[in-house]
């Protein structure tokens, strides 16, 4: 396991500098001259020529690349143009909203997609199975913006059984305010024990989670089925039918864990999703997440701040998948041997 | 007297076998309607001029009616003729980012799968770095620079989706070039040009296929949110997400502005996603 | 004492029969080999007597034991597939479970049938050892065993459970030759010792012959011939079982029988 | 002449050797190569067909490094040697009708008009025994011999001085394998093609090789005319092998106890399961030699020749 290991590292760090390239060449396509972005738009030639300087904006590229690349690793992500804090800092703190969000649609598609996936295997051909799929199907077939405004304006707006927007409600900050440790709400209010925030967190967080799941379930519910119909037709499942052992058995307790496999490798795939989708919803329910700070960067133009969060969503999507690689490792010893 | 196996199959109201050629059949039937709908939008459309940059002040935000079967948006034009017409660019972009990416996938899949060595590892270490990049943020950047349009939704869309597309093929064609057909051409003295051509692409065209009529409601999907956030098609190009974003602050009062674009994004999804089961139960078997 | 006896068997799919035995018994101490090629339906024919042929139609009679397997109760089926009869698939290692260690399987089979603890710990290890296995293998994984080692558990996973039926499915033509010998012999010893009764699918004449006390002939479906294995092979009456005879390749006979050799030689080289 | 050979070939699959310092040579006559599963065969036969590179050794085409052929040399290889793989649907593209596979077989050396072309398709199927009718059909709607004679005639389109079969029968019904052995001895007689037949099966190289080389775990063990080999095999794997074959109506095969263990990576690769081994096989790796007309690597050849009887070998085990 350990070669094959360093190998994966060895690849993923090679690919988080491709984004770092590629972002900083697309941010130089960005149009606008950036020293006018620095010293301001009234600014005098002579303060321009000074931002030029300062910011190293006349070296040649390579040279600019390698001071970005520095700065970078060193921490400075350089300043956002609208929030006038460095970029560090807004993603230190509008990114665990994120991931609070987009964790929580993703446990929801896993205790519902994996769940619905056995039951279409185990009835095959049958209602359950067709309803699974059709189901499925439309999940992943729904406009995510669409469905947020239609469950807000349902379940919010109308029914008033979940708040309309936000993470929790502000009043709470005076009467139970939260100690930080992650900066993950909901995950810093269950350490410290601060009920009233978790509650109003949990509740703001159904709807808007409700929306992301859509997709990551129904795409875990085809993969789970596809995968255990295709594991209980090979050898070992028609021995462990010889061992007396009954279909639903087969399927979750032998099939299952091999069967994991193909989903996992999806997982990875459907995060990248998530994030993006992640993006719409927060513009709906006014999530302070990832999605409204870049909304608000590309409507300002703000090249930094958008390098910066296309820079995070490019190592989240590779730090999933290493995980996911490990994970298969522990899941199938075939994997761990190679 | 049967086994207990049997009864369960004669009960099912959908035959196995059939089933997956009934889904398959019903994906492509309603993908058809939809293409049709596009492409006879200027006849069946209640009021052709609509879909362009007419406008009617005095009959906006009208509700569903005989007049009207889907309403009016706000400045009056027939939501019925705008989501017709939203079909010719919604097919558009769905087919023109399939193909553009499918075919750059496709071949530098097959490339890089046949070849093996270090040709396959700089490909897919490219590949990685677009499947990485977070295809949302690419195109918001690409649409800034080649201003928001149905072209710059394809193009931002394209370059963020080939990457799956040479990832599979290349897996595929790895395996198929290990097949022992591939050998006896080889031993033939075929150029390897010509093998990967006649023996290795056929062979290696059928997942990736399914995956691209799979894919077909993702990419409307994706279209539509570039357009939600303004990035794609602009006012008066007739265009879902654009309509749903237009609309979406009158869910509550006038909400077939908002509700009949979202149904017809979700049902040409729908139907590529059915089409992609039916084709992919079909060729698994 | 008949162990497993089948009467008018007939199976179908669709409107085709693609497996018909009128008789076939195999009683305690005895191995019945079924030979035939490909599309003859002498697996089908081992599968139906576990009732494991889904979405085929099945008829006629099947008794493992006291049990007619056609018309038991899915649960009473259950309950005597792995304890009564135990298959014995072709390729050992797609047999067994990719992510699980062979010990955590036997343990969880045992369990099924209601042994646990430190029996089923205790019958685990006797069964492995009675096919000549170190117990240590049952921490292994599939990938991390050979082939005949891997069959060879298969066989012990129907000890333990106290299969008095082994049905086994062309259980070494996935194997070499050499490794053959080994499954082939453990087969013949646990019949002989424990009264085994076997039934035996395969297409490789030469080795039925020298392990089977009766042999069925079968071909596209039907059974051409049988009888006692000597007189089958000797005298055959079918020109079908003639052709496969013929078909055997002809192997030059072993050397002659020679001289002794000096001391005995001692035991060098690690073992396994 | 000698049509092919290896001159101590070694092959490997990155840092794994799979193949060790074998020599081999292929003339007219029909040669085996006896070998289990992992023994290295196919890699070896993959050498011989220019697929595979050696790690270290020479691959000889007639006389010529077949690694330094130029291009007019590598087409001329190319026609003289062809492959016939153990699964006809694994040698033939799934998507192309019979025909077509020959055709591509007889237009990629030279070109052909479409009538001349349908001719030789014809003629060919005939020579193989198949129907003409059969080019329409593609590979699964063939049975496996129809698939496997196919090949055969897909590799006689470019009319080879030489085929390398790799287990031509074993994936074939007993029946059929017989009337395939029949078909290749026969083109071989008519064609005058020398052949490399590799295979586990004793009884099939008894029938068609003159003489045989035996492999275990990447290393020739033993070479030399085929009936002689099987007789009077003089290496202990080669005994082993020949006996655990079960005969019709023979005395069951006895067990050896340790065939399964991994080739020993020091000494001689056999000594572990080896009824014979000393400490001389542990020490030192056996080299082949000449023993009354045979190349074996084995310190007690002579013993495994003269002395060493079926009971005898059994006792110290007991």
């Amino acid at each position: 396991m350990p070669g094959y290991l360093i190998r994966r590292l060895g690849q993923a760090v090679l690919v988080v500098a491709g984004v770092i390239v590629l972002t900083f060449a697309v941010m130089r396509l960005v149009p606008g001259d950036p020293a006018v972005a620095y010293a301001g738009p009234k600014a005098t030639a002579a303060e321009l020529a000074e931002a030029r300087r300062r910011f190293g904006l006349d070296d040649p590229l390579p040279v600019q690349l390698w001071n970005y690349v520095r700065d970078l690793l060193g921490g400075d992500w350089g300043t956002s143009l609208h929030t006038r804090q460095p970029v560090r800092d807004d993603l230190f703190q509008a990114f665990p909203a994120s991931l609070e969000l987009v964790g929580a649609a993703l446990i929801i598609a896993l205790v519902a997609g994996i769940p619905l996936g056995i039951a279409a295997a185990r009835y095959k051909g049958r209602l359950p199975d067709l309803s699974v799929r059709l189901s499925s199907m439309l999940a992943v077939s729904v406009p995510v913006f669409w469905l947020a405004l239609a469950l807000q304006t349902v379940f919010a707006s109308g029914l008033g059984w979940f708040p309309v927007a936000g993470e929790y409600d502000a009043s709470l900050d005076r009467t139970s305010p939260l100690h930080l440790y992650t900066n993950i709400t909901a995950v810093d209010a269950l350490i410290t024990g601060n009920w009233p925030i978790l509650t109003s967190t949990l509740s703001h967080l159904v709807l808007p989670a409700l929306v992301i799941a859509a997709y990551p379930a129904g795409v875990v519910a085809q993969m789970t089925r596809a995968a255990l119909i295709e594991e209980s037709s090979r050898d070992h499942a028609r021995l462990e039918r010889a061992l007396g052992f009954g279909e639903t058995a087969v399927l979750t307790r032998f099939a299952l864990r091999p069967a994991l496999n193909p989903v996992l490798s999806l997982i990875a795939l459907v995060f990248a999703y998530s994030i993006v989708n992640g993006f719409l919803v927060e513009a709906v329910f006014n999530w302070p997440g990832l999605g409204r700070y870049a909304a608000d960067s590309i409507r300002s133009l703000d090249t930094p701040a958008i390098a910066g969060v296309t820079l995070l969503v490019a190592v989240l999507y590779v730090v999933a998948n290493l995980a996911v690689d490990l994970l298969q490792g522990v899941v199938d010893p075939r994997v761990r041997a190679r | 007297m049967t086994t207990p196996a049997l009864p369960a199959l004669r009960r099912t109201p959908l035959r196995r076998l059939a089933g997956v050629d009934r889904l398959a059949v019903a994906g492509a039937v309603l993908l058809a309607v939809v293409v049709l709908a596009a492409l006879l939008a200027p006849w069946i459309a209640p009021y052709p001029e609509d879909g362009g940059s007419a406008t009617h002040p005095l009959e906006a935000l009208l509700p569903p009616s005989g007049a009207h079967w889907f309403g009016t948006d706000q400045v009056g034009r027939d939501v019925l003729s705008r989501v017709l017409f939203g079909a010719r660019t919604s097919l558009l972009i769905a087919v023109a980012v399939l193909a553009v990416s499918g075919v750059a996938g496709v071949v530098l899949g097959v490339v890089a799968g046949y070849a093996g060595g270090w040709a396959r590892d700089v490909i897919m270490r490219v590949t990685d770095v677009f499947l990485a990049f977070p295809a949302l943020l690419l195109s918001l950047a690409l649409a800034v620079v080649l201003q928001p349009s149905v072209t710059t939704v394809i193009v931002a869309i394209a370059v963020t989706w080939w990457p799956w597309y040479a990832r599979l093929t290349a897996s595929v064609a790895a395996s198929v070039a290990t097949r022992g057909f591939v050998d006896s051409a080889r031993c033939l003295g075929v150029p390897a040009p010509l093998i990967v051509l006649r023996h290795v692409l056929p062979n290696s065209l059928t997942p990736v296929l399914v995956q691209l009529s799979l894919d077909g409601g993702g990419v409307i999907l994706t279209a539509a949110a570039l357009s939600y956030l303004g990035l794609g098609a602009h006012e008066p190009t007739p265009e879902w997400g654009l309509m749903v974003q237009q609309g979406q602050t009158l869910f509550t009062t006038d909400w077939w502005v908002v509700t009949f674009p979202g149904l017809a994004i979700l049902v040409t999804a729908f139907a590529f996603n059915v089409l992609g089961e039916g084709l992919r139960a079909r060729l698994a078997r | 004492m008949t162990l497993l006896s089948v009467r008018d068997l007939a199976v179908r799919i669709g409107d085709r029969v693609i497996a018909s035995v009128p008789e076939l018994d195999v009683c305690a101490g005895e191995c019945v080999a079924i030979v035939g090629e490909s599309g003859s339906g002498k697996t089908t024919t081992l599968l139906a007597t576990l009732g494991l042929t889904q979405g085929a139609d099945v008829s006629g009679r099947i008794t493992v034991g006291d049990v007619d397997v056609l018309t038991a109760s899915p649960a009473r089926l259950r309950e005597i597939r792995g304890s009564r009869a135990a298959l014995v698939m072709q390729s050992p290692q797609a047999a067994l479970n990719p992510t699980m260690r062979l010990g955590t399987l036997m343990r969880r089979a045992l369990a099924r049938h209601g042994v646990k603890g430190a029996d089923a710990r205790e019958r685990a290890e006797e069964a492995v050892r009675a096919v000549l296995l170190d117990p240590e293998i049952l921490r292994r994984h599939p990938h991390q065993v050979s082939g005949g080692q891997a069959q060879r558990f298969a066989i012990a996973l129907a000890l333990a459970l106290g299969a008095q039926v082994v049905l086994a499915d062309e259980p070494t033509s996935a194997l070499d030759v050499t490794v053959q010998a080994e499954v082939v012999a453990v087969l013949r010893r646990l019949r002989d010792e424990r009264g085994l009764a076997v039934l035996l699918v395969s297409h490789d004449l030469a080795l039925v012959s020298t392990i089977a006390d009766r042999v069925v002939v079968m071909r596209d479906g039907t059974v051409v011939e049988s009888g006692p294995a000597a007189e089958v092979f000797a005298r055959p009456r079918d020109p079908y079982t003639r052709e496969l005879i013929a078909a055997v390749p002809e192997l030059p006979e072993a050397g002659p029988a020679l001289p002794e050799v000096g001391p005995a030689l001692p035991e060098a080289g690690e073992d396994l | 002449m000698t049509l092919l050979a290896a001159e101590k070939v070694t092959l490997a699959y990155g840092t794994t050797a799979v193949v060790h310092d074998v020599s081999l040579t292929v003339d007219e006559g029909g040669v085996g190569l006896i070998g289990e599963s992992g023994s290295g065969k196919t890699t070896l036969a993959r050498a011989l067909l220019g697929l595979v590179r050696p790690r270290s050794g020479v691959v000889r085409y007639g006389s010529r490094d077949l690694a330094g052929l130029g291009r007019t040399g590598r087409a001329e290889f190319r026609r003289a040697v062809q492959p016939v793989f153990q699964d006809g649907s694994e040698a033939l593209d799934p998507r192309m009708t019979a025909g077509a596979s020959i055709t591509e077989a007889l237009t990629t050396h030279h070109r052909m008009s479409r009538a001349e072309r349908r001719d030789r398709v014809d003629a060919l199927l005939a020579d193989v025994g198949l129907d003409p009718a059969l080019a329409a059909r593609r590979p699964h709607e063939m049975s496996g011999g129809q698939r496997q004679r196919v090949a055969v005639a897909r590799a006689l389109a470019v009319e080879p001085r030489l085929l390398v079969l790799d287990e031509p029968t074993s994936a074939l019904d007993v029946t059929v394998q017989a009337r395939i052995l029949d078909l290749l001895e026969r083109l071989a007689a008519e064609h005058g093609l020398g052949y490399l037949l590799i295979t586990h099966n004793l009884g099939v190289v008894g029938r068609l090789c003159r003489t045989s080389s035996v492999l275990f775990a990447g290393r020739v063990v033993e070479s030399g005319p085929t009936r002689e080999l099987l007789t009077r095999p003089a290496h202990p794997y080669t005994r082993a092998l020949r006996d655990a074959v079960p005969r019709l109506g023979g005395e069951p095969p006895r067990p050896t106890g340790r065939t399964e263990a991994a080739p020993a990576t020091s000494g001689c690769p056999f000594r572990v399961p080896c009824p014979l081994a000393v400490d001389r096989c542990r020490d030192e790796a056996p080299l082949a030699r000449e023993v009354e007309g045979r190349g074996v690597a084995c310190h007690r050849a002579e013993e495994v020749l003269g002395h060493v009887s079926r009971e005898d070998r059994d006792a110290p085990r007991q």
